[in-house]
C-alpha cells in the first residue's frame, strides 16, 4: 500500500511540476487532469472511496473538460482556427 | 514501535509531502507565470493539495472505509468526517473552476490578452477615466491619456 | 530580468513556506489524529440516519446544510458564469460536427451514463459515491452529444427547470421538517432497513436532489464555457 | 434654566436663523442686538464668578455613552466670553450697513460669525475634557467654515489651517484619552486631584500632547504657517473676529489645561535632562520665538492684512509670555494684553478692509495718501498701530509694560530682551503699514476715493476708543482681568482706575497720559502758534531736486520698504520651519504613492504569500510547532 | 432563556429558494422575478426583524440542523450580533438592489445568494459551514463584481476570484489544522477544546490561514489588492454592497473564531498588526487615490483595519468599539460609494460639484465627517469608544496603535476634505462641471444620511445595547453553554 501511495505521489508531484513549468497549455491541463487522477489513488488508498470516486469524476473528468473547452475557446488549443497554439 | 506504526508514519510523510509539494508548486504558479490559464491551474493544485491533506488528517492505520456493507460495523472506521468535507471543497473547487474559466474566456475576449499584467494595466487604464464602456471592444485599454491620469498628479 | 527576480524571491519564500508548513503538519501526527466528531459520528450515524454510507449520511444528514451550501455555489457559479459569458462571442470552434466514431459513441454513451449516473445517485447512501460523482456522470451524459453534434444545443430549458426544481426540493423537504416543529433538514421517514434501496428516510430523496441539481449545473456549465451559454 | 443655558440656546437659535435668513439687510442689526443681548448676559454672570471659586452651570447634561457632558462657565470661560461677544458685535456692526449690501454671500457671513460665537462659548464653557474636546473640535470646524467663505485661495488657507487643527486636535485627543487611561475620569476635579501622582514621563506626555494641540490654535511656532493667510483671505468683519478671538481659544485652553488642571508649577518641577530647563521655561521660550520671528516674517509682508495677522502670530507669543511667567503681574499682563490686543487688532482689521473696501486692494505697493480721503479710517488706523507697537497712550503699551516688568521682576533678561526685540520689530512694520497705505503721495486711481461709510467706522473708531480709554484707564480692563486671574487661583494684582501699585514699581497711566498729552499739546502750541504754521501743504504740491512733481509720477517709496532688513531676514524668511512643512507633505505624498503603487501590482497573491510565510515563522518562534 | 426557535434557518433558505425558482420565473419575463427577488429580500428583513424581537433582550436562538445535537451535527446560533448584522446585510441588500443589467436576472439572483449566503455566514456555529457559505457570498460577489458587463469589471473579477480562491484554498488548510488538532468543527465545541489543544503555535498558525483566508473578504492588509480595482470596476450598487456590508461579515466571522476559538495574545497581536497596516495602507494609499471610487476603497480598508484594531484588545468593550466602527461604516461608506459611482474620474474635476447637485455635496460632507470622527457625528462616539479602549488597554502596544490611527485621522481629513472643498470651487479652467445627480440615483445616501444624523441623538441607547451586545459576544461561556448545555 504503501508503495502505491509513494508511485502516486511522486507521479502526482511529477504531473504538477508539468502543470507549473512545462511550455505548451495544453500539456499542463493534460498534466492537471493526471495530478487529479494521481490524487484519486491516493484517495483510495486513504481508504475514502467517495472521494476518489468524485476526484476522478469531477477532479479529472469534468475540470479538464471545462479547461480543454476553455482553451479552446481562448484560442489556446493547437487545432482552433484563429489560435496561435498553446504557447503563452 | 511496531511496524504497522512505521508503516503508518512513513505513509504519513509521504502524503504530507505530496500535499505541501501541490500547495508549493500551485502558490509558485499562482505568482510567477503571468498567463492566466497557468494561474488558474495553480489554483487547482494548491486546492488539491489542501484536500489531500485533509483527508489525511482524517487517516487512521488499519481501519475501514466509512462504508458499512452489510450493515454492520466491523471494526474502526476512517474518520467519515474530513471525506465529507473534501466531498464538498472539491465541488466547491469545480464551480469556482468553473467561473475563473468563464471569466478567463470573457477577459481574453474583451483584453484581448491573457497575461495577468496587462490585463491589470488596460483595466487601469480603462478605469482610470470613465467608468462603463461600451462592453463590445475587445482589446480596448489602449487609451493612453487615462493612464496618464493615474500618474502622479501633485 | 524583472520575471527571473520574482520566480527567485518566490521561490526562496516558497522554500522558506515549505520548511514551515512541514514542521506545521508534523505536529499532527499522522493517522493519531484525536477526530471525536469523526468518531462519534462513525458510531452513530448507522442507527441515526439508516445510511451504510457514513460520508452520505455526514453529508446528508450531519452536514446537510453544508451540501444545500454546496449545491448553492455551484448554482451561484452557473449563474454567474452564465451572466459572464452572456454578452461574448460565440466559441471558435464552433459549428464542425464532430467525426463519425464520436456521434456514434456519444449516442451509445448517452443512455450508458445516464442509467449509470442514477444508479450512483440512488445508491448514494448504501455505497461509495452519491449525488456529486453521479450528477457528474449525468452531466456527462448530457454534454457528450453537445460535443458530438455542436448544432444540437443542450435543452436549456429542461436543465433550467431540473435545476431549479430539485433545488427548491431540497430545500422543501428540508423546510418539511419546519411544519411538524423540528429543525430543518430533519430526516423523514424513519431509517428503514439499513442496506436496502429504500432506507435512510429522506436521504436518498435529497441524494437524488442533488444529483439532479449538481448534475444539470455541471452540464449547464460545460455548456456555457463551451460557447452555448448565449441563449440561456 | 441658567443664565448658561440662556446664553447658549440664544446663540444657538441665533445661528439657526441667520443661516437660514441672513440675507435679509437687517441681519447685521439684529446680530448687533443678539450679540449685545448676550454680552449682557455674560456680563450678568460676573456676580458669582468674582471670588473665582464660583461658576455657572449648564442644566444641559447629557450623558453620552456613559460618560455625562457638562458645561459650567468659570471665570476664565467668563473673560473669554466677554471678549468673544463683545468682538461679535462688533462684527456684526461692522456688517451692517453697507458692508452688508455688498457682500455676495450673507448669509454665510452672519451664518458663520454666529456659529463660531456659539462653539467658542460652547468650549469656554466646557466642564469636562471631553466637553472640553468636542468644543475643541467644534470651534475649529466653526472657524474652518468662516475661513473656506471665499472660495480658491481662501479655501487653500482653511484646508491648510484644517489640517493644522486637526492633528492639534488629534492630539489633544490622544491626551483626553490617556488621561481618561489613568485616572478613568474626564472631570476637571480629578485630573487636577491626580496630577502630582503622574509620573514624570507622563506629565511630559501629557505637556507635549495638550501644548501641541493647544499650540497650533495659538499659532506657535513651529505651527504657525497657517494662521496668516488663514485669517487674511477672511471678509472683514469675519477676519476681524478671527484675528481677535480665534486663537484666544487656544490661550484659553493653555490657561484652563496646562496653567489652572496640570498647574504651571507642576510644569516647572519638570526638569529636561542634560540641560537645565524645565517644561514651563521651554514653553516660555517657544513663547519668545513666536514673539519674534513672526513679528520679523510681518516686516516682510506686501498685503496689509498679511501684515496684520501675521503680527497677530507674534502677539499671541506676549499673551503666552506674561501667563506663562505666573506671578500675579504677569498673569494679569498676558490676560489683559488678550483685552487690548482684540480692540486694537479689530480696529486695524476694521481700518484695513474699510481701505479694501473703498480701493479694491490691501496690496501695499499699490496704495499710498489716503488720510485726506479717509481720515477717519486713518485716525482708527493710527491709534490701533500705537496701540500693537505698545506705546502710549494706547492700551498695548500698559500689558506690554506689565509683561516687561514682570519679566524684569522674575529675573529673566533673556526674555526680556527677546521681547524688546518683537516690540521693535512691530514698530518698524506698523510704520510701514500707515506710511504705505495713509501717507505720502496718493494714486492716481485712489482720487475719488471717499470715506467708509459710518456704519463701518463707528465700530472701529469706537474699538480704537476703547484702546485708548483702558490706556488711559487701565484699571477698567484690570476689573475684568480679576475675575479670570480669580478663576485662575492666581492672586489677585492690586491696581486702581490709573494702572498698577506694586512695591518694585508703580505705573499710572493717567499720569503718563496726561504729561504726554500736555506735552503734545505744548509742542502743537509752540509748532502752530509760535511757529506760525497754519497752512497744509496740498497732497499733490511736491518737488524732489528741484523738480515738481505731478501725480502722475511714482515717488512715493513703497516698494520693499526695508531693503537692509530685507537683506537680513531675507534668508529666514522662506526658512526652516516652511521647509518642514514641505517636506512632511512630500514624505506623505512619496508614502502615498508608494502604498498606491502596492496596490497596483500585477501579481497580488504574491502578497499573500508573503504573509504567510512570515506570519508562519512568526507563529512558530515561540517553541516551534 | 434560549428558545429553539428553528425558523431562524429562515433567512438562509428563503433566498436560497427563491433564487432557485428565480431563473423559471425569470424564463417568462424579467421583472416579475425582479419583483420576486425584492419580495424575498422584504420577507427576509421581516424574518429578520422577529429574530431581532426574540433575541433583543439578550437571549439567544441555538437550532441543531437536522435535530443531530451538536458538536455532530451543524448548529446555528442567533444572538444580537448574528441579527444586527443580518439586519445591515438585509437593509443594505434592499438599498443597493442591483439595477438591471444586460445579463437579464441573473444580478438579482446573484443577490439573493448573497442574501442567503450572507446570513448563513453570520448565523453558523461550525467551521466548516461557515467555509462553505463564505464561499456562497464570494462567488455570488465575483459574479456580481463582474456584472457591470465592462471589460475592467471581468478582469477585476477574476483577479479577485483567484486571490479570494487561494485565500479560500488556505483557509480550508486552516480548518483542516483545526480538525486535526483539534478533532471537531463546531465553534463552541472548539472553545472548550482550544486551550487544550489549539493553543501555542499550532493554533496561532492556523488562525493565520483562517484570517488570511476570510480576511481576503473583510478587506485585511495583506490580501485587500482586490479592493481598489473591483471597487472601481463593479456596478455602484454592488460596490456598496461588497464594501458596506460583505466586508463585515467576515468581520464578524474573524471576530467569532478569536473570541470563541483563538483568544491567546498572539491571536490578537496578529489581528492587531495586519489591522494597523491596512489603517496605514488604506489611509495613505487614499491620500493618493486619484478619484472618488478609489480613495473611497482605500479608506474603506483602513475602516475595516480600525474593526481589526479593536477586535484584537483584549477586553468587551474592544469588541463594542469594532463593532460600532463596522455598523458606522456599513452605514456612511455605501453612501459615499453611491456618490463616488456618479462623479467618477480624478478628483480634480470635482470642481462645481456642489453648484450642480447641492443635496450630494452636503451628504458628502456630512457622511465625511462622520467617517474622521468629528463630534457630534456618530463617527466621533464610535473613535471615542475605540480609541479609549485602545489608550486603556494594558498592553501599551495598544496606545501606540490609538497614536497610529489618530495620526491616520489627519491624513483621512486632508484627502476627503480636499474632495469636498473642490465641490465647492467653479470647475478648473475650461472643465465642465461633473454631472447632476438625480435625486433617485442619490436616495440611497440621502437615507443612509438621514440615518445618521438621526442616530446621533441616540448615541447613549445604541452604545449601551452594544456593549450589552459585546459583553454577551465577549464572553465564550455564553456560547458554550447555550450550544451544549452542560459542556461548562
Amino acid at each position: 500500500m504503501i508503495e502505491l501511495a509513494l508511485i502516486s505521489v511522486l507521479v502526482m508531484i511529477g504531473a504538477a511540476l508539468a502543470v507549473v513549468f512545462v511550455r505548451g497549455l495544453m500539456a499542463a491541463v493534460a498534466a492537471a487532469a493526471v495530478v487529479s487522477l494521481a490524487l484519486s489513488v491516493l484517495f483510495a488508498v486513504l481508504r475514502a472511496p467517495d472521494v476518489a470516486l468524485a476526484e476522478a469524476a469531477v477532479g479529472a473528468g469534468l475540470s479538464g473538460v471545462l479547461l480543454a473547452l476553455t482553451l479552446r475557446r481562448v484560442g489556446l488549443w493547437p487545432g482552433s482556427p484563429s489560435g496561435d497554439g498553446d504557447r503563452e | 514501535m511496531t511496524d504497522a506504526m512505521l508503516l503508518a508514519e512513513a505513509l504519513g510523510d509521504v502524503l504530507y509531502t505530496g500535499a505541501i509539494g501541490l500547495i508549493l508548486l500551485g502558490l509558485y504558479a499562482m505568482v510567477v507565470p503571468r498567463h492566466l490559464v497557468r494561474i488558474v491551474l495553480g489554483l487547482l493544485l494548491v486546492q488539491s493539495g489542501v484536500n489531500l491533506f485533509l483527508v489525511a488528517v482524517g487517516y487512521r492505520p488499519e481501519a475501514a472505509a466509512p462504508i458499512l456493507l452489510g450493515g454492520q460495523a466491523i471494526g474502526p472506521v476512517v474518520d467519515p468526517l474530513p471525506q465529507a468535507l473534501v466531498l464538498t471543497a472539491i465541488v466547491i473547487g469545480v464551480g469556482v473552476l468553473a467561473l475563473a474559466l468563464a471569466l478567463v474566456v470573457r477577459v481574453k475576449d474583451v483584453h484581448g490578452t491573457l497575461d495577468s499584467r496587462e490585463v491589470a494595466e488596460r483595466m487601469a487604464a480603462e478605469t482610470g477615466d470613465s467608468r462603463l464602456m461600451p462592453e463590445t471592444a475587445p482589446g480596448r485599454g489602449a487609451a493612453v491619456p487615462a493612464r496618464e491620469m493615474l500618474e502622479d498628479r501633485s | 530580468m524583472k520575471g527571473y527576480g520574482r520566480a527567485v524571491a518566490a521561490t526562496i519564500f516558497l522554500i522558506g513556506l515549505g520548511t514551515l508548513l512541514a514542521a506545521l503538519f508534523a505536529a499532527l501526527p499522522f493517522g493519531q489524529a484525536p477526530m471525536q466528531v469523526g468518531q462519534a459520528t462513525a458510531v452513530v450515524a448507522l442507527p441515526e440516519t439508516g445510511a451504510t454510507n457514513i460520508v452520505s449520511a455526514i453529508l446528508l444528514a450531519y452536514r446537510g446544510l453544508d451540501t444545500l451550501g454546496e449545491v448553492t455555489i455551484l448554482f451561484v457559479a452557473a449563474t454567474a458564469a452564465g451572466m459572464v459569458l452572456s454578452g461574448a462571442g460565440r466559441g471558435e470552434a464552433q459549428g464542425a460536427p464532430a467525426g463519425f466514431i464520436l456521434r456514434v459513441a456519444s449516442g451509445l454513451l448517452f443512455p450508458f451514463l445516464l442509467a449509470l449516473g442514477a444508479f450512483i445517485v440512488v445508491h448514494g447512501h448504501l455505497t461509495p459515491g452519491g449525488g456529486f460523482q453521479g450528477g457528474a456522470i449525468l452531466a456527462a451524459a448530457f454534454f457528450i452529444p453537445l460535443l458530438a453534434n455542436p448544432a444540437s444545443p443542450l435543452n436549456h430549458t429542461v436543465a433550467m427547470v431540473i435545476e431549479g426544481v430539485s433545488g427548491a426540493a431540497f430545500i422543501a423537504i428540508g423546510a418539511a421538517a419546519l411544519f411538524g416543529g423540528e429543525a430543518f433538514l430533519t430526516p423523514l421517514f424513519g431509517t428503514g432497513t439499513p442496506g436496502e434501496l429504500f432506507s435512510a428516510g429522506s436521504l436518498p430523496l435529497l441524494y437524488l436532489a442533488v444529483g439532479l441539481k449538481v448534475g444539470s449545473e455541471l452540464a449547464g456549465l460545460m455548456a456555457r464555457v463551451a460557447g452555448e451559454g448565449g441563449r440561456a | 434654566m441658567s443664565l448658561l443655558d440662556l446664553l447658549l440656546l440664544l446663540s444657538l437659535l441665533t445661528t439657526l436663523y441667520l443661516y437660514a435668513f441672513g440675507n435679509h439687510r437687517n441681519a447685521g442689526h439684529l446680530g448687533m442686538v443678539v450679540y449685545a443681548v448676550a454680552t449682557g448676559l455674560v456680563i450678568a454672570m460676573a456676580g458669582p464668578l468674582a471670588d473665582g471659586t464660583g461658576a455657572v452651570g449648564s442644566t444641559f447634561a447629557p450623558v453620552m455613552l456613559g460618560h455625562v457632558l457638562s458645561w459650567s462657565m468659570d471665570g476664565l470661560g467668563w473673560f473669554f466670553a466677554l471678549l468673544t461677544t463683545g468682538a461679535a458685535f462688533f462684527a456684526s456692526w461692522y456688517m451692517s450697513g453697507e458692508w452688508n449690501a455688498e457682500q455676495p454671500n450673507k448669509r454665510i457671513q452672519h451664518g458663520t460669525l454666529a456659529l463660531n460665537v456659539f462653539c467658542m462659548l460652547l468650549l469656554l464653557s466646557s466642564g469636562d475634557l471631553l466637553s472640553l474636546f468636542i468644543g475643541w473640535e467644534f470651534v475649529s470646524w466653526a472657524a474652518f467654515l468662516m475661513m473656506t467663505q471665499l472660495g480658491s485661495h481662501a479655501a487653500r488657507a482653511a484646508f491648510r489651517y484644517m489640517l493644522y487643527a486637526l492633528a492639534g486636535a488629534m492630539a489633544v485627543f490622544a491626551a483626553i484619552l490617556i488621561v481618561k487611561a489613568q485616572i478613568g475620569s474626564f472631570a476637571f476635579a480629578d485630573l487636577r486631584a491626580a496630577v502630582p501622582a503622574l509620573s514624570d514621563g507622563l506629565k511630559w506626555l501629557l505637556f507635549g500632547l495638550f501644548g501641541l494641540g493647544f499650540g497650533v490654535k495659538m499659532a506657535i511656532v513651529p505651527f504657525h504657517l497657517w494662521q496668516a493667510p488663514a485669517y487674511s483671505f477672511t471678509p472683514g468683519a469675519s477676519s476681524a473676529f478671527l484675528n481677535a478671538v480665534s486663537a484666544r481659544m487656544g490661550l484659553f485652553a493653555i490657561l484652563l489645561v496646562l496653567g489652572k488642571l496640570i498647574g504651571f508649577a507642576t510644569l516647572s518641577d519638570l526638569a529636561l535632562p542634560l540641560i537645565p530647563m524645565d517644561a514651563k521655561t521651554l514653553l516660555m521660550w517657544v513663547a519668545a520665538i513666536t514673539m519674534v520671528v513672526p513679528t520679523f516674517i510681518a516686516l516682510m509682508q506686501t498685503d496689509a492684512r498679511m501684515l496684520l495677522t501675521w503680527h497677530g502670530i507674534g502677539q499671541g507669543g506676549y499673551m503666552l509670555l506674561g501667563v506663562l511667567v505666573a506671578t500675579p503681574l504677569g498673569t494679569a499682563a498676558g490676560l489683559m494684553h488678550v483685552l487690548n490686543y482684540a480692540s486694537y487688532q479689530m480696529a486695524l482689521v476694521l481700518a484695513v478692509f474699510a481701505v479694501i473696501h473703498r480701493t479694491g486692494t490691501a496690496d501695499l505697493d499699490e496704495l499710498g495718501g489716503l488720510i485726506k480721503r479717509m481720515p477717519f479710517t486713518y485716525l482708527a488706523l493710527l491709534m490701533g498701530i500705537i496701540g500693537l507697537a505698545g506705546l502710549p497712550p494706547m492700551n498695548g503699551f500698559v500689558s506690554k509694560w506689565m509683561i516687561y516688568k514682570s519679566l524684569l521682576d522674575t529675573q529673566q533678561p533673556l526674555l526680556l530682551i527677546a521681547a524688546f526685540v518683537g516690540t521693535l520689530g512691530t514698530i518698524l512694520s506698523v510704520y510701514k503699514l500707515i506710511h504705505n497705505i495713509f501717507l505720502g503721495q496718493l494714486r492716481a486711481e485712489h482720487q475719488k476715493v471717499g470715506e467708509a461709510p459710518g456704519s463701518m467706522l463707528a465700530p472701529m473708531l469706537i474699538l480704537a476708543g476703547i484702546g485708548f480709554a483702558t490706556g488711559f484707564f487701565p484699571g477698567l480692563a484690570l476689573g475684568v482681568v480679576d475675575v479670570a486671574q480669580a478663576a485662575l487661583g492666581v492672586e489677585l494684582l492690586p491696581h486702581g482706575l490709573g494702572g498698577v501699585y506694586l512695591a518694585t514699581g508703580s505705573l499710572n497711566m493717567i499720569w503718563v497720559v496726561g504729561i504726554m498729552i500736555g506735552a503734545i499739546g505744548f509742542g502743537a502750541f509752540v509748532f502752530y502758534v509760535i511757529g506760525n504754521r497754519r497752512y497744509g501743504v496740498h497732497q499733490f504740491d511736491n518737488y524732489a531736486g528741484g523738480h515738481f512733481l505731478s501725480a502722475d509720477i511714482r515717488y512715493h517709496f513703497s516698494h520693499e520698504f526695508y531693503p537692509g532688513l530685507a537683506r537680513l531676514i531675507g534668508p529666514w524668511y522662506r526658512g526652516s520651519v516652511v521647509n518642514m512643512e514641505n517636506g512632511l507633505m512630500i514624505g506623505l505624498k512619496t508614502a502615498g504613492d508608494l502604498w498606491h503603487g502596492a496596490f497596483r501590482i500585477a501579481y497580488t497573491p504574491f502578497y499573500l504569500l508573503v504573509a504567510l510565510a512570515i506570519g508562519l515563522w512568526w507563529a512558530g518562534l515561540d517553541g516551534g510547532f | 432563556m434560549i428558545g429553539t426557535a428553528h425558523q431562524i434557518v429562515l433567512p438562509v433558505v428563503l433566498p436560497l429558494l427563491a433564487a432557485f425558482l428565480l431563473p423559471l420565473v425569470g424564463r417568462l419575463h424579467v421583472w416579475p422575478a425582479r419583483l420576486l427577488g425584492q419580495i424575498v429580500g422584504v420577507l427576509h428583513l421581516a424574518v429578520v426583524a422577529y429574530l431581532w424581537t426574540l433575541v433583543g433582550g439578550g437571549e439567544t436562538i441555538v437550532s441543531a440542523l437536522g435535530g443531530f445535537a451538536p458538536p455532530l451535527g451543524i448548529v446555528l446560533y442567533a444572538d444580537r450580533l448574528s441579527v444586527l448584522f443580518l439586519l445591515v446585510l438585509s437593509v443594505g441588500i434592499l438599498l443597493f438592489w442591483p439595477r438591471r443589467e444586460h445579463g437579464g436576472t441573473r444580478a438579482d439572483t446573484l443577490t439573493l445568494l448573497l442574501l442567503g449566503g450572507g446570513s448563513g455566514l453570520v448565523l453558523s456555529g461550525d467551521l466548516f459551514n461557515i467555509f462553505v457559505f463564505y464561499e456562497i457570498v464570494a462567488v455570488a460577489s465575483y459574479g456580481l463584481a463582474a456584472s457591470g458587463g465592462n471589460a475592467a469589471g471581468f478582469g477585476a473579477a477574476l483577479r479577485y476570484l483567484l486571490l479570494s480562491a487561494l485565500g479560500s484554498a488556505l483557509a480550508l488548510l486552516g480548518i483542516a489544522l483545526v480538525y486535526g488538532a483539534a478533532g471537531t468543527l463546531n465553534l463552541a465545541d472548539l472553545s472548550v477544546l482550544a486551550p487544550e489543544r489549539l493553543s501555542g503555535p499550532m493554533g496561532l498558525a492556523a488562525f493565520l490561514l483562517l484570517v488570511l483566508g476570510f480576511g481576503v473578504k473583510a478587506e485585511l492588509f495583506p490580501v485587500n489588492t482586490w479592493v481598489p480595482e473591483v471597487y472601481t470596476a463593479a456596478p455602484t450598487r454592488v460596490t456598496a454592497i461588497l464594501a458596506g456590508v460583505v466586508s463585515k461579515l467576515s468581520m464578524v466571522v474573524i471576530l467569532r473564531l478569536l473570541v470563541l476559538i483563538f483568544a491567546d495574545p498572539g491571536a490578537q497581536t496578529l489581528l492587531l498588526v495586519l489591522g494597523l497596516a491596512g489603517v496605514i495602507a488604506g489611509e495613505l494609499a487614499a491620500f493618493r487615490a486619484p478619484d472618488l471610487n478609489r480613495t473611497f476603497a482605500f479608506s474603506s480598508i483602513a475602516q475595516l483595519g480600525l474593526v481589526a484594531v479593536a477586535f484584537s484588545i483584549p477586553d468587551d468593550l474592544g469588541i463594542a468599539a469594532g463593532i460600532a466602527v463596522a455598523v458606522h461604516h456599513a452605514v456612511v461608506k455605501p453612501g459615499l460609494f453611491v456618490i463616488a459611482g456618479h462623479w467618477t474620474g480624478p478628483i480634480e474635476r470635482l470642481g462645481g460639484a456642489a453648484r450642480v447637485s447641492r443635496p450630494a455635496a452636503i451628504a458628502f460632507v456630512l457622511l465625511s465627517l462622520s467617517i474622521i470622527g468629528i463630534p457630534p457625528f456618530p463617527g466621533f462616539w464610535v473613535k471615542l469608544l475605540l480609541l479609549g479602549e485602545a489608550f486603556a488597554a494594558v498592553d501599551p502596544v495598544y496606545a501606540l496603535a490609538g497614536a497610529v490611527i489618530l495620526a491616520a485621522t489627519v491624513v483621512e481629513a486632508a484627502y476627503l476634505f480636499r474632495a469636498a472643498a473642490l465641490m465647492w470651487e467653479p470647475p478648473e479652467g475650461d472643465n465642465r462641471p461633473p454631472a447632476a445627480f438625480p435625486l433617485a440615483r442619490l436616495a440611497p445616501t440621502l437615507v443612509l444620511t438621514l440615518l445618521i444624523l438621526l442616530a446621533m441623538g441616540a448615541v447613549s441607547p445604541l452604545g449601551e445595547a452594544l456593549e450589552a451586545m459585546a459583553a454577551e459576544v465577549g464572553d465564550a461561556a455564553i456560547y458554550v453553554g447555550n450550544v451544549l448545555p452542560g459542556r461548562i
